[in-house]
């Protein structure tokens, strides 16, 4: 029983403070890899980044897209057809 | 007329047990809770559907060939499974009890008696032992996870790793609160299982069921049950508390707009973590090196193909069969414990300190920064549950000032969150598995 | 010059046997019958190419280890299978027929001897292990099956589910028509091998390959070959009986328009047919759940991404595993039998009756409901072969009055057809399996 | 071989009329449902239920439709063009 | 303390081992070549990753059961693994020589103590023995690059088959490269090294991978890893050989156009090639009848759905966990050997024999045919290394004149490499498998 | 030593060698096959082969068709709302 007490505790203690020394770790590792980033490869204006935008779209929202599309053709046909 | 009463002792309606009825009960509900209420449905669905299948009576879908031939108690084979696991009695029970305490060769013994005998392994075991118990699927799926994220706003400001950071003390409190529930006898759980039950607070499925599925399997479906449902209501859970801890002043402060991150950095941030992985918690490797293997992919933009294929077809895959494989585990003996209620209370209480202590670390963080740079409401996305823990701050956000918009702000926490209960994952392991 | 003699020797045309060299013409056929005549293509495609592989000489890909390690027929090799299946001759067929005949124990510890020696399964052997003897293929394709299928027409009009269970009496008929046979001396079946070859009437090629995989594995091929064949060849099939069978009055009534189904219906329908199976008959329960998981998945709107990876990558991938798999029987020693022309000739039979118990059904039903509602040609898409038995309903219906769609009304029986067949199998695996 | 026979004619009597009887449930509950669902839950007015159909819809049909959307907006640009 | 001491005793940073670290930079080197470099990045960075992964200390990702346990060496575990072992010494290792060395069923008691006693494969161990150790995974990419091959170009001009024939020179004089190194002593080779080294000269991915799985799967990581950035970098490799082979006026002509090649043509063609096999080289047959299969699927016409996915989502997925499979054959103790510098030297040597021995051979067709008929430029072509090689013809075609575009006719030799090199692999496989 | 020689010289010989009878076999086969199907079956005028193109086609390719396509339609609908 204490030994569970005892290992609870210590799981808590050693758990949350690595939990914290590695997060720090990757704080400055990641700030350290930015600035040499930033410094030896400057990056060229930020791009539109199209694609990656892309991707990351659920797929309702790509659906939602390709129904704009389709109404659009519509249209578009309809006038055509109407000249 | 012997066919017809086969028929009908053979049926569901003869065999079933208020045990069986009621978690066919539980799994309706979950696919209600999916479908009209929108919870997290593409794991509940499979999983609520699952735990049905798994309580189908005499289907056997969710047991071991032993367990099957076991269940339909013929004497011979009884007597064979009793001399192969090497005890003395042939009651089913006591055979059923020497099993799953066997090891791995009788184990592999005792199955092939058992299919011998003519009995085979439940569909639902078989997706089991493919999906879950050889732990490909929760790693499948964070590598997907990975190829969805986009690290951006947590490289625009790594000081929300913090927050990722704080937000993980829910995990090692309900650790603490479950060893309390069993020291004062309420319940009774070892601390492998209260290791598994904290991650709970994790908020995070694929990182819980992985730890689940090697800590305290037997746990796997009231843990992941928790873990979905508890995600979904982020958005009732989380408000309240965070309206509590935060000031309207601090609820209205509004965050500068984030740095632009170049496509360098954004390569090289997976493979920073993967080293500091390596380096310093091998046991977190797996979760976390799938995560970032994803991550890698889909920002390398060589392997666009592959990066599709992660986040399309090959998560959707896995999502079904793990979501079943976790259904299976929602078989009456299992599931309806007292148990299952110290979890799903232990799993809330876990949601709760993660989101106090990602905001009161969110308010000591912009304190330390002057008091006008962090609007503590972005703490609470530190949980993970992402993104729907994000999207509550950006709402408790705009109900302070409706130009504020901190969508992205809280994206950065949020995806710590899933790397800070990925390392608390690695700990539990190291230290308890 | 000794490799030489080597690389002759092993050759396919020094080695081929005038069955694999006939099995191979099937397996071109086949090929010529789905690419030029469109014969079930999907399925036809990768039979009959697994086939033709199979019956490579000496390439062993149909084979397991222990077989290829018979087949080469070292004699210290075959010394150390006789022992280990305890016989004491040493000779090829003798061993194999030990193998064939032993418990999985020994089967597990000969494949251990197989591979020492050097041997390994053939690759469609591999295949067939995990697609089909594990069950999962089926059952994958029919959840893909389920998430294509629209119940609609079926919920505006429940009754049609009685033309979808009468054409199952081709099913049973035709498993008297196997004992027959047996009966009279001119075949041998099993009551598990009638059972497996009526269920070709069903109509419905993934539960054809269940229920044959579990009860007569050894007629896979023909009964597989057979039931795609005859899904393919309804157009010419069914109209010949369904004009035998009805009038010309009968063929032009014209059905009132289908409801509006809701969507909570069509939710629900699964639903309700799964807690059935629970309740009544749990031996259906792989099937038919997987089937009602795909069309929930389908229906519930929120799961969209599984169900499109369900009837999309997922069960193409399964489709060319379980096509590939099913050609791996086709090799000439267990295709090349008398036992194969008995299964196309019962097939084509149970086919044939199972269309004409659903018209007269069709007829039954019309009459009863005042002989102007229900145009009998409706009944013979009760026999599944989804959707084309619905498109041959539709295209006689047309024959005789040309503003006369049955499509819609014919979809109800024939979705029905799947449930009934499914029903059927549950049936044959709790009787005989 | 009697066996056989009996086995065969049983499996056949029990077969189709579990079949029947099962089936038979169906359609009761099936309208039961359908009758709660209506009255406690009617639906609202059909929609056109363009999803499902999309979902339904054979890989041919998709493709076929993309032709079709091709040939459109290739008609609407050359009016375009045109003018 | 202790937990603190635990802790760090376990963590990356204090048990990495130079050759560890070593490896982890390779790994980055190769992230780097497919990254930044282009470098067949749809392997290399699937490869690359699991590289590092397989070489993160303590996390065992790439080891088996047994060798977990062996690593983490606890005496009671040592020994009673040394007893099944049948050896006398507990030495760690002795007992893992001893298992290497083992029979299969050795093998399996041995697996089944290490999970007894806790351990178990790594994550990449079962990627590798699901995808590789089985065969399956190159045999379903063959398929799937099967099914994005136009025969159309080599069905035109089937003469050019014979480039792809001289082309695999490469592959057998590498062989005998690799017994010249052993028999001076530099490096140690056995026959069936010396054979997958030589197929590094197919400049085909899968082949390569396939034969080495079969003949020595110790070489596999860096067999793969030679094979792949070698034809990443034949834009550098065969020009300077090109030139140096030919003459201006010879690298000036202009090939006629292709006629067109019919439908019925490109779907007998792989049937054609089938039979071939069948007839000829049955130890071909996984690997050219996959690969059949695959563009039989695209060319037909008729199961679309199938070709589609073989082509994209299921060549994807098995891609991520071939490449995945072969990093894990990138620890420390497998690579760094002199072996492998033996290899990529080979490897090289290799393509420039291919290289030279396509060209030859066109020269001396174009010879033949009057002079003026055959570009030689388009023999390089018939390494392989599809499409790579062919635009390397096509480019230096246009350096010597810009109207001369030889992409279509290279595309000949260019997948007639890729039979030739499968049907060499089958000699391999056949002699000294 | 010598046997690994041997092994390795003979492997070459007839390695090489059984892949040059190889491809002649099929040189053969496939010349013959060719003039069996010109002659019993022959190809109609050729089509411009679109789907088997757009099967070939690399993703990139796709992607930049679609972004085409994009382009096209806002341009039709330009020309429609402009009208
Ligand atoms: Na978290
Ligand atoms: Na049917
Ligand atoms: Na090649």
């Amino acid at each position: 029983m204490d030994n569970l007490l005892s290992e609870g505790l210590s799981l808590m203690v050693f758990g949350m403070g690595f939990v914290f020394v590695f997060l720090t770790l990757l704080v400055i590792a990641t700030g350290l890899m930015s600035k040499v980033v930033t410094k030896y490869a400057p990056a060229p204006e930020p791009k539109p980044a199209r694609k990656t935008a892309r991707q990351a779209e659920p797929t309702g929202a790509a659906t939602a897209k390709n129904d704009e599309l389709v109404a659009v053709i519509t249209a578009a046909v309809h006038k055509y057809r109407s000249h | 007329m012997e066919k017809l009463l086969t028929l009908l002792t053979a049926s569901g309606i003869y065999n079933i047990s208020g045990g069986q009825f009621f978690m066919i009960l539980i799994g309706l509900g979950l696919l209600f809770l999916a479908i009209r209420k929108n919870f997290e449905p593409l794991l509940l669905v499979p999983i609520g559907f699952g735990g049905i299948l798994a309580n189908i009576p005499e289907a056997g879908l969710a047991y071991s060939a032993v367990e099957n031939a076991v269940h339909f108690a013929k004497p011979e084979v009884l007597q064979t499974l009793a001399s192969v696991l090497n005890i003395s009695s042939a009651d089913p029970h006591d055979i059923l009890h020497a099993y799953h305490g066997s090891n791995a060769s009788t184990h592999a013994t005792a199955s092939l008696v058992a299919q011998d005998a003519g009995y085979s392994n439940g569909m639902l075991y078989n997706f089991y032992l493919v999906a879950i118990a050889s732990g490909v699927a929760p790693l499948l799926i964070f590598m997907g996870v990975g190829a969805m994220t986009d690290f951006g706003p947590l490289l625009a400001n790594p000081k929300t790793l913090f927050l990722g950071a704080a937000a993980q003390f829910g995990i090692f409190a309900t650790v603490l609160g479950a060893v309390a529930l069993t020291l004062t006898g309420v319940m009774d759980f070892s601390i492998q299982d209260a290791a598994a039950i904290g991650i709970i607070g994790g908020a995070d499925g694929p990182t819980a069921i992985y730890v689940t599925s090697l800590l305290a399997p037997q746990l796997l479906g009231a843990i992941a049950v928790a873990a979905y449902s508890y995600m979904a209501l982020v958005p009732l859970i989380q408000p309240p508390i965070m309206r509590a801890l935060t000031t309207e002043a601090e609820r209205k402060i509004k965050m500068s707009q984030l740095r632009h991150v170049s496509k360098t950095e954004k390569i090289l941030f997976p493979i920073v973590l993967l080293i500091l992985v390596a380096l310093l918690l091998p046991d977190a490797a797996p979760l976390l090196g799938m995560f970032c293997f994803g991550n890698l992919m889909r920002e390398c933009g060589v392997v666009d193909r592959l990066s599709d294929t992660a986040q399309n077809a090959l998560i959707n895959i896995v999502t079904i069969f793990l979501g079943l494989s976790v259904g299976s585990k929602l078989s009456a003996d299992k599931f309806l414990d007292v148990q299952t209620l110290g979890i799903l209370l232990l799993g809330i209480v876990a949601f709760g300190i993660g989101t106090a202590c990602g905001v009161l670390m969110a308010k000591a963080m912009n304190k330390m920064a002057g008091g006008n740079s962090i609007n503590p409401l972005i703490g609470s996305a530190g949980v993970s549950a992402v993104p729907m823990a994000a999207r509550v701050s950006n709402k408790l956000g705009l109900e302070s000032n409706a130009q504020n918009f901190l969508l992205m702000h809280a994206m950065g926490p949020n995806v710590a969150g899933v790397i800070g209960s990925a390392v608390a994952a690695g700990v539990m392991i190291k230290f308890v598995g």
